[in-house]
C-alpha cells in the first residue's frame, strides 16, 4: 500500500510538472508593456511552488512507502517534535512567501497606483447584459454627459447621450469594437449599465471588474497589432457565457482610418 | 466530580419515546448523527447537480429523460438551458459549502465526539443543540424549495453578488422568488450556525474533565474549537449582509444598489448603494468560512495520522498554535477575493500580505504531518489512506492559493478555472477527504460495527485518482484563460479546450459513481458489519475508553480523569505501544 | 447540585483553573453562552452600522432632518432605557439575595421601561412615516436615510421587544420558583446589551443627523 | 439551584449602581449638548464615539458585571470583538471611492 502511494504520487507529480513545463496549455503571448513582468512573476511563482509541490508530494509518498508497517518489530521514533527544525521551516516559509509577494508588488503598483500618462487616449467602456460598448470622445477630446432616461438600446443610444443639446456629445463615437493604436498609452474608463461585469483581455494581462455606480480607470499600452477577445468574467446573468467583444490593436494610420469610418457610421 | 454547568443536569436516563429519542433528541450523539446524515443527503444532491453541470458543459444538447419533470422551465424536454446551468451551479456551490462542509465535519463529528473526547456527558446546551440542527434543517428545506418555485433557483452563484441578486426578476430567471428564498435560507442557516458555534465554545472551555488541560486536548477538539470561534464571529456578519440584501430585494432599500441602473430597459428605482459593500460583508464571512470548512479536516487528519503512524504527533503545540494562527489570520485576508472588484488597490496590498502569511501556519501543519509519518510504523487503514490523501490534496490546492494571493497575478487567473481548481482541491476534495477519513475512523464508535476495509480501499484509490483527473486539468486550462461560470464555450479560444472538459466530465461521472461504493458500505455496515470492539484502532483518546456505541451519557455516570496528552503512541518501555489518556501510568518525557 | 463547586474555585491557581474539571471563568456555562451570543450579536449590529456609515460616506446629500423635539424624544428614550438597565441590575441583585418578590418587581419595572421605549419609538416611526419617510425615500435628501434609519432602529426595536418577552418569561418563572438567580442574571446580560447598542445608535443615527439652528 | 446558597457573591453595592447610572445619564446629556455645538463633523463623530465607548465600558463593567468576573473572561471576549469590528473599517476607502468615482 505504501509503495502504491509512492507510485501514484510520483505519477501525479510527474504528469503535472510535465504539462506545466511543456506549456501544453499556456497563457497566450503577452502584448502589453506590463505583460512581460507579469509573466516573469508568474514563472517565478510557478518555479517556487513547483519545487515545494514536488518536494512535498514526493516526500509524502516516500515516507508512506519507507515507514510502512513491515511487522518486523521495529520501534518507531518516539518524538514529540523538534523546536529548532519547526522554527526553521516556519521562518523559511515566511521568507519565501512574503518575499515573493514583495517582489511582485511593483507590478501591481504599475497597474493601479501610477495614473495613466496625461497623453493617454481615453475610452469609455460600458458593460451591459450582454455586450460591451465603447465611447471615444471624438475630435473635441471631451465626453458628453450621460442621461439615464435617454438610454435606449433600440436606437443604439447605449450611453444615454443627448446629441441634440449637449455640445460635447455631438462628436462622441460609440462602437462595438475596441479599436486602439499600437504603442500608445490607453486609459479605459470602465462602467456598467446594469449588473456587475468584467473586462478581461488575456493578451493584455489586464482584468478589471465593471462595477455599477462607479467609473474605474485602468491603463495599458499595447505593443503588437492584432485582434483579441474581450471576455466577461463576472457572473452577470443568463447570457454571461456569450458576453464578449473584440479588441483591435492597429497601427496609428489604420486606427485613424478606422476611427473616421466609425464616426461616419454614427 | 464538579459539573460546571446547570443545563446538563438534564435527565440522566435516556428518553424512550421514538420522537424524543431520534427526532427531537437532546443527546449530542443523536444530533451529531442527524447532522451527519443531513450532510450525506446534501452531498449526494450536490454531487448529482455537479454531474448535470458537467454534462451540460460538454454535451449542451444532451437529453436527460425525467429532468423536465423536475424542472419544466429549466430543462424543457430534458435539455438543460444555459441559465439552468447557472441555477444548478448556484445550488451546487451553496449546498456544498453550507450544508455539507459546515455541517458534517463540525456539527456532525464535532457534536458526536467533542463531548466524549473532553470527557463530558453532553454539550453545554443540549436544547440549543437540537435547535441548531432543526434550524439548519429548515434552511436546507427552504433552499431546496427553490427547485419547485416557478422561476427556479437563483442564477447568481453561491456568492450572490448584487445588483444581479438584488434587483429582482428583471435581471434574469431565478432572480425572483428563487433568489429571495436563497437569501432567507442562508439567513436561517446563519442562526443555526451561530447557536452551534457558541455551544461548541462553551463546551470546550467549560466541560473538560479533570486533567484535560488545554494542551492535552486532542487536535480534533482544537480544530472544532477554533472553527467555532470563526463561526461565531463570521456568521454574524453574513447574517447582517443577508438582512440588508433581503431589504434591498423586498423593502426597496438600496444598500447594495447604486443609482442610474437600467436593467431590461427599466430604470431601477434605487440609488446610493454600492455592490462593493456587499462584497466586503460577504467575504468578511466568506474567507473565514473556507477555513471553517477545512480546519476540522485538519484536526481529523492529525488525529488519524498520529494513530496509524503509531507515533506522537510531531510538534503538538505548533499544531495547536498554527490552528489558532490560521483562525486569526483568516479575518485579515478576505479582500483577496476582491483584488479586481474595484476595491481600493491600496487595500489589496495589505490583504495580499496577510494572505501570503497564512501560508506559514499551513506550511507548519504540512511539515508536521510529514514529521509524524517520518520514522513511524504506518498502518494503511482506509482512514489513514484518506488522511494521507488529504495532505496531498491540501498541498496541491494550497499552493495554487499562493498564485491567487498575489494581486499582480490575479489578472491572469481571477475567475478562471484555475480558481475553480484551487478551491475544489482544498475544499471540494481535501475537506471532503477529512470527512471520509473521519467516517472510516469513527464509524465503529458511532454505529458499533466496522466498515468494510477492502471496499474502503477500493473507494480510496478510485476517488483519489478520480479527483486528480477531474480537478488537475482545471489548473491547466485555467492558466490558459478558461472562464468559470460559463455554461457553454463559444469564445474562439475556449472552443479548443472542449476535449479537456470532456475528459473532466468523464472523470467526474466516474468519481461520482464510485461514491456509491462508499454509500453502500456505510449503510450495509451499519446493519451487517462486523461488530466493533471498544478500541479497534488502539487509539488513546477518550472516545476509545467507552463502549461502541457509547451509552446515553457517554461515561455511564463516571467521570474520567486525564493524565496524558492525546498522542502517546510508540512509548518506549511499555508492553503496549500506546498509553491511553486516562491511564494513570507514568511516561518519561511527559508534558 | 454540583454547580457551586465549580464556582468556588476562585482562589485556585491559574494552572488548575484551565486544566479541566471546572469552568475556567468560574461562571455558569449559561452565562458564558450569553456572553458569546452577545459578542456575535454585537458584530451583526456593527455590520449594520458599518453599512450605514458606508452609504453615508458615499452620499453627497445626507439629510439632517431631526429637529429638537425628535432629539428630545430620542433623549428621553435613552434615559428610559438607561433607567431600565438600573432596575434590571437591582433585579439581579434581589435575585442574588434570594428576594423573589423583589426580582419580580424589578423585572416588571424593567419591562415597563422596555414597553415605554417601544411605544415612544413606534410613535416616532409613525410620525416619520406620516412625513413621508420610507425605506426607499424621504422628503429631505438621500433616500438611504430612511433605509439606514429604519433598518437599524428596527433591528434594535426587535431586540427590545424580544427582551421584554424574555424578561416576562423569567419573571414568571422566578415567581414560580422555576428559575435561579443565574437565569435572572443571564437575562440581565441580554437586556444591558440591548441598552448598550442603543448607546451607539443614539449618537450615530440621531445626534449626527440633527438639524442645527 | 438553591437561592440561599447564592448569597455568597453579591457584587457591587446599590450605591455603585446608582452612581454608574448617574454618570450614564450625565454623559448622555453631554452628548446632546455636544451635538448642538458647531464642530467639524469628523471631530463631532470622534467625540461622540469616545463618549459612547465610555458609556459602553461603564455598562459592560458594572451593569453587566464584567469588572467583577475573572479578568480572563474579559480577555476572552473583548479582544475578539474589538479586532473584528476594527477589521471592518477597511471598507471605508471603498465608500470614498463610491463617492469620488461615481458614474455620471
Ligand atoms: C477549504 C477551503 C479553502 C482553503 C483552505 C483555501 C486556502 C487558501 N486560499 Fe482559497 N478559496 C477557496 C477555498 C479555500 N481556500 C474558495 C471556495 C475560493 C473561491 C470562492 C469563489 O470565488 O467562489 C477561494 C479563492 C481564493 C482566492 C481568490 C481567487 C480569485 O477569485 O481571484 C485566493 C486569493 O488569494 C485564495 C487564496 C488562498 C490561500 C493563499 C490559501 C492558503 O490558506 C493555502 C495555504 C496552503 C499552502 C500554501 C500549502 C501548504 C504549504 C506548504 C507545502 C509549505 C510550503 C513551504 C515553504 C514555502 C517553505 N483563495
Ligand atoms: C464542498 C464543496 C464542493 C464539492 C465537494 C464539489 C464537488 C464537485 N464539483 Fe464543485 N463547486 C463548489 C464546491 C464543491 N464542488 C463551489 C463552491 C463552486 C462554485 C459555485 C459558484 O461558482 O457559485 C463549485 C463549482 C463547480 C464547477 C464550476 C462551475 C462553473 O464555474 O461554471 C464545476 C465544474 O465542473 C464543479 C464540479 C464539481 C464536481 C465534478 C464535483 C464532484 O462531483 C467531485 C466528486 C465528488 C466527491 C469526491 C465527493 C463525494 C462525497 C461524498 C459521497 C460524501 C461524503 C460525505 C460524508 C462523509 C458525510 N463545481
Ligand atoms: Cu457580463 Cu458576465
Ligand atoms: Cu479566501
Amino acid at each position: 500500500m505504501g509503495l502504491a502511494f509512492f507510485v501514484v504520487l510520483v505519477l501525479i507529480t510527474a504528469v503535472s510538472v510535465y504539462i506545466f513545463g511543456a506549456h501544453i496549455w499556456w497563457p497566450p503571448h503577452a502584448i502589453s508593456t506590463i505583460g512581460p513582468s507579469v509573466d516573469h512573476q508568474f514563472n517565478l511563482t510557478l518555479i517556487l511552488t513547483g519545487i515545494i509541490f514536488v518536494c512535498a508530494q514526493l516526500g509524502l509518498g516516500y515516507f508512506a512507502w519507507k515507514y510502512r508497517d513491515r511487522k518486523d518489530g521495529r520501534k518507531v521514533i518516539y518524538s514529540h517534535g523538534n523546536n529548532k527544525l519547526e522554527a526553521g521551516w516556519t521562518i523559511a516559509a515566511a521568507v519565501v512567501f512574503i518575499g515573493l509577494n514583495l517582489i511582485g508588488f511593483q507590478i501591481w503598483a504599475k497597474m493601479y497606483f501610477t495614473p495613466a500618462p496625461p497623453d493617454a487616449l481615453q475610452i469609455q467602456v460600458q458593460g451591459q447584459q450582454f455586450a460591451y460598448y465603447f465611447r471615444y470622445p471624438g475630435p473635441d477630446g471631451k465626453f458628453g454627459p450621460t442621461h439615464v432616461e435617454k438610454v435606449d438600446d433600440a436606437t443604439g443610444n447605449f450611453f444615454g447621450l443627448d446629441r441634440d443639446h449637449d455640445q460635447d456629445s455631438k462628436d462622441d463615437i460609440v462602437t462595438a469594437t475596441l479599436g486602439v493604436p499600437v504603442n500608445r498609452p490607453v486609459e479605459l474608463i470602465l462602467r456598467s449599465k446594469d449588473v456587475g461585469h468584467s473586462f478581461f483581455v488575456r493578451e493584455l494581462r489586464i482584468h478589471q471588474d465593471l462595477v455599477p455606480g462607479i467609473e474605474i480607470p485602468i491603463h495599458f499600452t499595447a505593443t503588437e497589432t492584432g485582434r483579441f477577445e474581450i471576455v466577461c468574467t463576472q457572473l452577470c446573468g443568463l447570457g454571461h457565457y456569450k458576453m464578449r467583444a473584440f479588441l483591435q490593436v492597429m497601427t496609428e494610420e489604420d486606427y485613424q482610418k478606422w476611427l473616421q469610418s466609425q464616426m461616419a457610421a454614427q | 466530580m464538579p459539573e460546571a454547568h446547570a443545563e446538563t443536569a438534564h435527565q440522566h436516563h435516556a428518553p424512550t419515546k421514538f420522537i424524543w429519542k431520534y427526532i427531537f433528541s437532546l443527546d449530542h450523539k443523536v444530533i451529531g448523527k442527524q447532522y451527519y446524515f443531513l450532510a450525506l443527503f446534501s452531498v449526494v444532491v450536490g454531487m448529482i447537480l455537479s454531474w448535470l453541470m458537467r454534462i451540460h458543459l460538454v454535451w449542451p444538447n444532451a437529453k436527460l429523460y425525467g429532468l423536465d419533470l423536475l424542472s419544466p422551465a429549466g430543462a424543457p424536454g430534458g435539455v438543460m438551458t444555459p441559465e439552468y446551468y447557472l441555477s444548478l451551479m448556484t445550488l451546487h456551490g451553496t449546498i456544498m459549502i453550507f450544508f455539507v462542509l459546515t455541517t458534517a465535519p463540525q456539527s456532525g463529528f464535532g457534536n458526536y465526539f467533542l463531548p466524549i473526547q473532553i470527557g463530558a456527558e453532553d454539550m453545554a446546551f443540549p436544547r440549543l443543540n437540537m435547535l441548531s440542527f432543526w434550524t439548519t434543517f429548515v434552511a436546507l428545506m427552504v433552499l431546496l424549495s427553490t427547485f419547485f418555485v416557478t422561476d427556479g433557483p437563483p442564477i447568481s452563484g453561491w456568492t450572490g453578488y448584487p445588483p444581479l441578486s438584488a434587483v429582482g426578476s428583471s435581471a434574469g430567471p431565478g432572480e425572483g422568488l428563487g433568489q429571495t428564498l436563497w437569501v432567507i435560507s442562508i439567513a436561517i442557516f446563519c442562526i443555526g450556525s451561530l447557536l452551534g458555534a457558541l455551544n461548541f465554545i462553551a463546551t470546550t472551555l467549560d466541560l473538560r474533565t479533570k486533567g484535560m488541560k488545554l494542551m492535552r486536548l486532542p487536535l480534533t477538539c482544537w480544530a472544532w474549537f477554533v472553527t467555532a470561534v470563526l463561526g461565531l464571529l463570521s456568521f454574524a456578519v453574513l447574517f447582517g449582509a443577508c438582512a440588508l440584501l433581503l431589504l434591498d430585494r423586498v423593502g426597496g432599500t438600496s444598500f447594495f444598489i447604486p443609482g442610474g441602473l437600467i436593467v431590461s430597459d427599466k430604470i431601477m428605482p434605487h440609488s446610493g448603494g454600492s455592490p462593493l459593500l456587499y462584497q466586503h460583508l460577504f467575504w468578511f464571512f466568506g474567507h473565514p468560512e473556507v477555513y471553517i470548512a477545512i480546519l476540522p479536516g485538519m484536526g481529523v487528519t492529525s488525529h488519524i495520522i498520529s494513530c496509524f503512524a503509531r507515533k506522537p504527533i510531531f510538534g503538538y503545540r505548533a499544531m495547536a498554535y498554527s490552528l489558532m494562527a490560521i483562525g486569526f489570520l483568516s479575518f485579515t485576508v478576505w479582500g483577496h477575493h476582491m483584488f479586481l472588484s474595484g476595491m481600493s488597490p491600496y487595500s489589496a496590498f495589505s490583504f495580499s500580505l496577510f494572505t501570503m502569511a497564512i501560508g506559514v501556519p499551513s506550511a507548519i501543519k504540512t511539515f508536521n504531518w510529514l514529521g509524524t509519518l517520518w520514522g513511524g510504523k504506518i498502518r494503511f487503514t482506509s482512514a489513514m489512506l484518506f488522511s494521507i490523501g488529504f495532505v496531498s490534496l491540501f498541498v496541491t490546492g494550497g499552493l495554487s492559493g499562493i498564485f491567487l494571493a498575489q494581486p499582480q497575478l490575479d489578472p491572469m487567473l481571477h475567475a478562471t478555472y484555475f480558481v475553480v481548481a484551487h478551491f475544489h482541491m482544498v475544499m471540494g476534495v481535501a475537506a471532503i477527504f477529512g470527512m471520509f477519513a473521519g467516517t472510516y475512523f469513527w464509524f465503529p464508535k458511532m454505529f458499533g460495527r466496522m466498515m468494510n476495509e477492502t471496499w474502503g480501499k477500493v473507494h480510496f484509490w478510485t476517488t483519489f485518482i478520480g479527483v486528480y483527473c477531474v480537478f488537475m486539468p482545471m489548473h491547466f486550462i485555467g492558466v490558459e484563460g478558461a472562464i468559470r461560470r460559463y455554461s457553454t464555450w463559444t469564445d474562439n479560444y475556449l472552443i479548443p479546450m472542449i476535449p479537456v472538459h470532456e475528459f473532466m466530465t468523464i472523470a467526474a461521472l466516474f468519481t461520482g459513481a464510485v461514491q456509491f461504493i462508499f454509500l453502500i458500505n456505510v449503510f450495509w455496515s451499519m446493519f451487517k458489519g462486523e461488530k466493533a470492539t471498544d478500541n479497534p484502532w488502539k487509539g488513546t483518546s477518550l472516545e476509545w475508553t467507552v463502549p461502541s456505541p457509547p451509552p446515553f451519557d457517554n461515561f455511564a455516570g463516571k467521570h474520567p480523569v486525564v493524565y496524558h496528552g492525546p498522542y502517546e503512541y510508540g512509548v518506549p518501555g511499555k508492553d503496549k505501544d500506546y498509553v491511553m489518556q486516562d491511564s494513570p501510568e507514568k511516561i518519561e518525557d511527559d508534558e | 447540585m454540583a454547580s457551586q463547586e465549580a464556582t468556588s474555585g476562585l482562589g485556585a491557581t491559574r494552572e488548575s483553573v484551565w486544566s479541566g474539571g471546572a469552568s475556567p471563568y468560574a461562571v455558569p456555562s449559561k452565562k458564558l453562552g450569553m456572553w458569546l451570543f452577545i459578542v456575535s450579536d454585537a458584530i451583526t449590529f456593527s455590520a449594520l452600522l458599518i453599512a450605514y456609515a458606508f452609504v453615508r460616506v458615499a452620499s453627497s446629500s445626507w439629510p439632517l432632518p431631526f429637529e429638537w423635539p425628535s432629539i428630545l424624544n430620542a433623549t428621553i428614550m435613552t434615559l428610559i432605557l438607561l433607567s431600565s438597565s438600573l432596575t434590571m441590575v437591582l433585579g439581579v441583585r434581589a435575585a442574588k439575595m434570594g428576594n423573589r418578590k423583589g426580582v419580580v418587581g424589578w423585572l416588571l419595572a424593567t419591562m415597563l421601561g422596555g414597553v415605554l421605549f417601544d411605544v415612544l419609538h413606534l410613535r416616532e416611526w409613525l410620525g416619520l412615516i406620516d412625513e413621508g419617510v420610507r425605506l426607499f425615500k424621504n422628503p429631505w435628501g438621500d433616500p438611504q436615510f430612511g433605509a439606514a434609519f429604519f433598518s437599524l432602529t428596527g433591528l434594535h426595536m426587535t431586540h427590545v421587544t424580544i427582551g421584554v418577552v424574555y424578561l416576562g418569561v423569567i419573571a414568571w418563572g422566578t415567581n414560580r420558583g422555576k428559575y435561579t438567580s443565574d437565569d435572572v442574571e443571564v437575562s440581565g446580560l441580554y437586556w444591558h446589551f440591548v441598552d448598550l447598542v442603543w448607546m451607539f445608535i443614539f449618537p450615530l443615527v440621531y445626534l449626527m443627523s440633527n438639524k442645527m439652528a | 439551584m438553591h437561592e440561599a446558597a447564592d448569597h455568597a457573591h453579591v457584587e457591587g453595592s446599590k450605591r455603585t449602581f446608582f452612581f454608574v447610572w448617574g454618570w450614564l445619564l450625565a454623559i448622555t446629556g453631554l452628548e446632546v449638548v455636544l451635538a448642538y455645538q458647531h464642530l467639524a463633523i469628523k471631530l463631532m463623530l470622534t467625540l461622540l464615539m469616545m463618549l459612547s465607548i465610555v458609556k459602553a465600558t461603564l455598562i459592560i463593567s458594572y451593569f453587566m458585571h464584567l469588572a467583577y468576573e475573572r479578568r480572563s473572561l474579559a480577555w476572552t471576549l473583548m479582544p475578539a470583538l474589538v479586532f473584528v469590528v476594527g477589521m471592518m473599517f477597511i471598507v471605508f476607502p471603498d465608500s470614498l471611492r463610491a463617492l469620488l468615482m461615481r458614474a455620471h
